[in-house]
């Protein structure tokens, strides 16, 4: 049975790639954020083809989690953001480098 | 067995340090007297604890008493193994009695003469800490663990002869102690690592007092003569003999109660203990027996002719010290190790005395320790006197006081056994003549005719308070009753404390190592309790040396009592010889000249050429070097989140490009 | 369609009964917050230490008798090696709520039921990690343990560094935790479970898989997600920077709780089931762990800020513990745990004192600052310096021990001219360690804005006196701990 | 005929991927990102997995998206926060990496389908995806991680609600 393996593996690499472009590119946190979302939902393609192909339930559960934790992500990360929005009015994230060296 | 209590005594000292040492500034701003309470109960239980198992100790039948209790693992690296142990048995429990004992008593001394010191709380810690270490040394069943006590008390040692630091010389005593005692640490470590590689590589990797020396017979002869002459040397630092005993006179300037506890009682007998311990190794080896020997009875001449000429009260107790010692080692030497021993008991209660009542008189005299600005202080200061009298009755070796019992085992030890000698018998009877005699000078320059110490001096002479003067009484019973411990039986007596040691140094002790699972030795010791056919011999002898100390003393008495222009006039005409003896022989200097001045050159040499320019420049650059790199290397840290992840990426990379394509 | 009843034994819950106690405790400390008005701001802080008493309590007692066993259906696993972790975690978690009640006189944050909970709640995660049996738990823990951080870490609201510092985690955190779940994904593709012990008995029944670059990309990435947490370069960039915002309770709890749970969840997940591929990243294995001590330790040098510089030298210290992942001896393994064991106390003790110098909402964190410390309080100095004489693995302190430990077995591997680096790397790090010593003791006190301690609760006595024993007694007396190491790790499963 | 979907879902995915991080707009990005989302869904309906599709679309794109949006709005940043971000984008070592990223993971990774069938799998074809087979997977076998999403769930309020809250 040809269950198009690979194609879902190809395009799971190529999102991954692209997440990771958009987070060394980006100076948007948010944006930059965003891009995290796309690496995890990259993953979650990646396991749920995984999971088919290895017929368990296993590969499923640890999409249900990745979600739970992209959740939870999201509210840190937003939290964190605001905080710093309040401090400085802005959020590019070249803008804070007071830690260096 | 119940000996597990045994951990129990180095315990109580070491919390003692603990408390002393971490809260004792606060303890004597809150309540001084709290510091030694902790102190001195500390020791003081420790004290009862030996007491205890001592007890128990002469309870068993001779042959039982040996105990080896492991506490805990403390190093174990491969098939090497080390645990933190004790030993018990006759020659352990024996040193821990007076140790614990004597220790207890100065302990309560200090009270009063450190009172009024600013550093109250650092003092009784150290000497806790000394207690902890002296104990470890004593009880410890494994030479490494005794290697720690043994530095433990040298460094304390260090720490109070240059207690009061803040005075130069004090300071230098100090250094002088450390260094010279470094010198024999180290021979003593060379033996130890010669000794453990060597039996290592017959697959016995202990360092177990029991295994070593029931597998002594692995070891070639001339390898045991080399470890215990190497040994040896170091107990020569410890224990203050030729050519490294030229640190105590010195270790004088600390406090009197450390002289008396360290550089008299206890730390310097470590090294008659050690040889004690160590018998089986060196009955093995005949050669280092007669090199103790001769050392411990030059030793003890020397060191008295010495003593013979000094006017600092403390230095004269101090060369007299390091000839008894001298006197220790020549029984030793001769394969005494019970008579040696005896004498390291007597010998501590009698010179503790000393030291405890020169450290009355210099507390009354504010501080004075030159004997030529004393004098009649017998009225004033009656305790002293009468108890002071009795140690100088003790050490001189009056009959019926403890020193005379061990000096006279000793001395007939020398003559008769088969390792000695008449030479060494007669080096052994000079010394113990002049010990008399400038012990009585002593008594006579400090307790009789005028007072030569000033006015405002003589006006603060008192007695010590309560807590000196009771330690001095107790010491000065055991300084009359010690020796009846061990009577010879020339006298009537049953030599208790020979029966008592003979399981460690007899022939008992073979089968003490079979019962400890050791195979009987194959070299069998020299049996040292010969048959006495008849005690003529003896009780001449006996005769012979009351004789003559009593000439001693009889010419201390007329030179500085009747016709005190006479000393003068000896060294008036003797100028050479009396400035020899004035100034220790030289030694001093001649080490000054032939050790140290080359060595300091070389030093200098290295510090100046090779240290500064090549080492430091070296050292500097590289630090430079390394700091510049740093420098560098930081900038890479830029702060940006970004470059973060690219590094993050760019180890990604290499990692999956070196295993995907390259491996 | 058939029906299905969830059946657990009982057993189950008592393995993992610590992290109960500590979610429970967690809950009950931000109820109590919430209710500030009826409870002593205090209280909080002591109800968050009781119960991490209890969990140390019951970690130690309950946990791990006889052999080897799991539960949660070979989710949770219960073997020496978890029992060790727990204990170290939760005397570490108990140590930092020690130091955080005194930190917390001088930051009104740091008092509150959010911040204690968050404590627990990232303990919680440290917990599971280092006892997980399976993949999904290892990274909800993982993420537990982070998510609680990243928001520790912006605890200081008012300084912009703590937000900063927070940001750069966060940030950091997620994109690293991507990288691990698709080595997860790639792992589990290539063996067919996410259970641990099932890939592990995979990979021995199918040696071939080995060369599968699918499974080896998954193990690449795993390692640079793990090597994230540990900080091994060239991941470790966000260390001192983190390191530095945080506030100072939590960068020690960060610099030692999640590095244990981090190498707990690498030895478990990477250095047991991939034994059989260890001689391939050998060389690799060899320039990270070199560049990871050495840049840890150069930069350290140039450091004035003693967070940082304590920072650098974590990144340095991972790398002496990657010595044994290097080794890989059953010996090696030991030596690690041993070293994290010490390092959990010198490193939590060395934060500890810096949490102390503060002033309310004001800390002293230049090295400058440590000046004549050394003598206007003798007995702080002194702990701090055995603290250090202990990171810089100097007898006879427990720092010693572990290098010794580590170093040897390297060695004894054959990586000769890596131990030579380290040696030369510790020679290094005394440089800078020392020099915080020689200011404490040789430098005159500043006059102006001089330290000046405060407040010290007895909370942060007991800490320091915990930690100053435990580094000594483990330099001292090794072997007791050393055999306990070793033999959680030759009953790993 | 699947193959066709899938390459249309996944194109879809890919384009709104990188429309995410190619627009100006925070605002388009989020939305963007809600595409990307759904199109992810669809592509695990093609791989028999109705559940997670449905959650993929529920939680991902209905609430945490949303959950992004309102932030997004709550600060205002309807502008993005850099500048001229495009030219950077593909300039210098961002494309290097970029290609790089895509031939490893693809070259090395995707194209070996045969690794696959050392599964353990036991669950027949047709059942796979269904929701009681995921229940019971989570309620028996991964309890224990389940119960922990609970306490990072809450860690995660806790945390995210003192930073943001206004002292």
């Amino acid at each position: 049975m040809n269950d198009y393996q690979s194609v879902y593996l190809a395009l799971s690499a190529i999102l991954f790639g692209v997440g990771v472009l958009g987070v060394i590119s980006r100076k948007d946190a948010i944006v930059v954020f965003l891009c995290i979302e796309i690496m995890l939902g990259a993953v979650n393609l990646a396991f749920v083809a995984f999971a088919r192909a290895n017929q368990s339930a296993e590969g499923l559960f640890m999409v249900m989690c990745i979600m739970a934790v992209a959740g939870a992500e999201a509210a840190i990360g937003l939290a964190i953001f605001v905080l710093l929005y309040r401090k400085t009015g802005t959020i590019n994230i070249d803008k804070f480098n007071l830690l260096k060296w | 067995m119940k000996f597990d209590l045994v951990w129990l005594i180095p315990i109580f000292p070491l919390v003692g340090v603990l408390i002393n040492g971490l809260l004792g500034r606060r303890i004597v701003e809150k309540n001084k007297s709290l510091v030694h309470w902790i102190a001195c109960g500390a020791v003081g239980l420790s004290f009862l604890v030996t007491l205890l198992l001592f007890v128990k100790l002469l309870g068993l039948p001779a042959e039982e008493r040996l105990y080896d209790f492991t506490w805990f693992s403390w190093i174990s690296s491969g098939v090497f193994h080390v645990s933190v142990g004790y030993l018990i048995d006759p020659l352990s429990m024996f040193m821990c009695m007076f140790v614990t004992g004597v220790g207890f008593l100065i302990h309560v001394y200090s009270i009063g003469y450190m009172g009024h010191d600013e550093s109250y709380s650092r003092f009784f810690t150290y000497l806790n800490l000394f207690m902890f270490s002296m104990i470890t040394l004593v009880l410890a069943d494994n030479f490494l663990l005794m290697f720690l006590g043994w530095e433990g008390v040298g460094l304390c040692s260090y720490l109070l002869i240059s207690f009061w630091f803040t005075d130069l010389a004090n300071a230098v005593a100090g250094k002088k102690a450390f260094v010279t005692n470094r010198v024999g640490d180290f021979f003593f470590a060379i033996g130890l690592l010669v000794m453990l590689t060597h039996l290592g590589a017959h697959g016995m990797w202990s360092l177990k007092f029991t295994d070593v020396f029931s597998h002594a017979q692995l070891l070639p002869p001339h390898l045991v003569t080399i470890v215990c002459l190497l040994f040896f040397l170091g107990c020569t630092a410890k224990s203050a003999q030729i050519p490294l005993y030229i640190w105590l006179p010195d270790a004088m300037a600390g406090p009197t109660p450390v002289s008396a506890l360290i550089h008299a009682a206890t730390m310097v007998t470590a090294g008659v203990y050690f040889v004690s311990r160590c018998n089986v190794l060196f009955t093995m080896s005949p050669f280092a027996m007669q090199v103790v020997a001769v050392v411990g009875a030059l030793t003890a001449f020397f060191a008295a002719t010495i003593a013979l000429t000094q006017n600092d009260i403390k230095k004269v107790l101090a060369y007299s010290t390091v000839s008894q010692l001298g006197y220790m080692f020549l029984g030793l030497g001769v394969g005494a190790y019970a008579a040696g021993l005896f004498h390291v008991l007597t010998h501590s209660f009698f010179k503790a005395l000393l030291f405890l009542c020169s450290g009355c008189v210099i507390h009354a005299m504010s501080g004075e320790q030159d004997m030529r600005n004393m004098g009649g202080l017998r009225k004033k200061m009656p305790v002293t006197f009468i108890t002071m009298l009795i140690g100088t009755f003790a050490i001189a070796g009056i009959p019926g006081f403890s020193g005379f019992f061990s000096k006279d085992e000793i001395l007939w030890q020398a003559y008769s056994s088969p390792q000695g000698s008449h030479l060494l018998w007669f080096i052994g009877v000079l010394a113990a003549v002049m010990t008399a005699f400038y012990m009585f000078r002593l008594i006579f320059m400090t307790f009789f005719n005028e007072c030569r110490a000033s006015e405002e001096v003589q006006h603060h002479i008192h007695e010590a308070p309560k807590s000196m003067t009771i330690p001095l009484m107790v010491l000065s019973v055991l300084s009359i009753f010690g020796g009846y411990l061990g009577v010879p039986e020339a006298l009537g007596g049953a030599n208790r404390v020979e029966r008592f040691l003979e399981p460690v140094f007899g022939l008992g002790k073979d089968k003490l190592l079979q019962a400890a699972g050791g195979n009987p030795l194959i070299h069998r010791v020299v049996a040292e309790t010969a048959e006495h056919p008849s005690f003529a011999p003896e009780y001449k002898l006996m005769v012979f040396t009351t004789c003559i100390v009593l000439a001693g003393i009889f010419a201390s008495y007329m030179l500085y009592m009747r016709k005190r222009s006479v000393p003068e006039t000896i060294a008036a005409n003797n100028p050479s010889f009396y400035r020899l003896l004035l100034n220790k022989w030289y030694v001093d200097e001649l080490y000054e000249k032939v050790f140290i001045n080359p060595l300091r050159a070389f030093s200098i040499f290295l510090w100046k050429g090779i240290d500064v320019i090549v080492i430091d420049g070296l050292v500097n650059s590289t630090a430079a070097f390394f700091m510049e790199c740093g420098e560098v290397c930081k900038v890479s840290e830029s702060g940006y989140v970004q470059r973060y992840a690219v590094s993050f990426l760019v180890g990604v990379f290499v990692l999956i490009a070196y295993f995907v394509y390259v491996r | 369609m058939e029906t299905f009843k969830i059946i657990l034994p009982a057993t189950d819950y008592v393995a993992v009964l610590p992290q109960m106690v500590l979610v429970a405790t967690a809950l009950i400390v931000l109820i109590m917050g919430v209710f500030k008005k009826f409870v002593n701001t205090s209280g909080v802080g002591l109800t968050a230490l009781a119960g991490s008493v209890l969990a140390l309590a019951c970690a130690l007692f309950v946990g791990h008798h006889g052999g080897p066993s799991s539960s949660f259906a070979g989710m949770v696993l219960d073997d020496g090696f978890s029992y060790f972790l727990t204990l170290v975690i939760c005397i570490i978690i108990v140590l930092t709520i020690l130091v955080s009640l005194n930190y917390g006189v001088f930051f009104e944050n740091v008092k509150s039921g959010e911040y204690y909970s968050l404590v627990l709640f990232a303990g919680v995660g440290m917990v599971f990690m280092a006892t997980a049996g399976n993949l999904i738990l290892l990274f909800v823990a993982l993420e537990t343990m982070s998510i609680s951080i990243y928001a520790l870490t912006g605890f200081h609201k008012d300084q912009l560094k703590s937000g900063e510092a927070a940001l750069k985690y966060f940030l950091m955190g997620a994109f690293g935790s991507a990288f691990l779940l698709y080595g997860f994904a790639y792992i589990y593709g290539a063996t067919g479970s996410l259970d641990i012990i099932k890939i592990s008995n995979f990979i021995k029944t199918h040696p071939q898989i080995l060369h599968l670059k699918f499974m080896v990309a998954g193990f690449v990435l795993m390692l640079a997600g793990l090597g994230f947490k540990i900080s091994m370069v060239p991941f470790h960039m966000w260390t001192p920077d983190t390191y530095e915002g945080a506030p100072t309770s939590i960068t020690g709890f960060m610099a030692t709780g999640v590095k244990a749970a981090a190498f707990a969840a690498l030895i478990r997940v990477i250095l047991v089931p991939l034994a059989p591929m260890q001689h391939s990243w050998v060389s690799l294995m060899w320039v990270a762990i070199f560049l990871t001590m050495t840049v840890g330790n150069l930069i350290a040098l140039a450091q004035e800020n003693i967070k940082r510089m304590l920072a650098y030298s974590s990144i340095a210290h991972a790398g002496y513990i990657l010595l044994g992942f290097l080794s890989g001896t059953g010996l090696a393994q030991a030596g690690m745990l041993y070293y994290l064991m010490v390092y959990a106390f010198m490193n939590i003790g060395a934060f500890a004192v810096v949490a102390l110098l503060c002033k309310k909402g004001e800390e002293f964190n230049n090295i400058s600052d440590f000046a004549g410390l050394g003598f206007k309080y003798p007995l702080l100095g002194l702990v701090m310096t055995v603290f250090l004489f202990s990171l810089a693995g100097l007898p006879p302190t427990g720092g010693f021990m572990g290098k010794f430990y580590l170093f040897t077995e390297a060695l004894r591997s054959g990586y000769v001219w890596l131990v030579v680096a380290a040696g030369v790397n510790s020679v290094v790090s005394i440089y800078y360690y020392l020099r915080v010593v020689v200011i404490m003791y040789f430098k005159p006190e500043v006059t102006e804005n001089a330290v000046v301690l405060t407040a010290v609760s007895p909370g942060i006595i007991i800490a320091l006196a915990v930690a100053t024993t435990a580094v000594l007694i483990m330099g001292v007396l090794p072997s007791y701990f050393f055999s306990f190491a070793g033999n959680s790790i030759f009953s790993l499963m | 005929m699947e193959l066709l979907g899938i390459v249309i879902c996944g194109g879809a995915a890919l384009a709104c991927a990188l429309l995410v991080i190619l627009s100006k707009n925070t605002v388009h990005s989020a939305l963007w990102m809600v595409g990307n989302c759904l199109a992810l869904g669809v592509l695990f309906l093609f791989l028999n997995s109705q559940f997670l599709a449905i959650l993929q679309v529920i939680v991902y794109a209905g609430a945490i998206m949303m959950f992004i949006i309102y932030a997004i709005m709550m600060l205002n940043l309807r502008v993005a926060a850099e500048t001229d971000f495009r030219k950077s984008l593909f300039t210098g070592r961002f494309v290097v990496l970029f290609l790089f990223i895509i031939c490893l993971l693809a070259l090395g990774l995707g194209l070996s389908p045969t690794a696959l069938k050392g599964g353990m799998g036991k669950i027949a074809m047709a059942q796979f995806g269904e929701v009681n087979l995921i229940a019971n997977y989570i309620f028996v076998q991964g309890i224990a991680a389940f119960e922990l999403v609970s306490v990072l769930l809450t860690a995660a309020v806790v945390g995210a609600v003192f930073l943001a809250r206004k002292d």
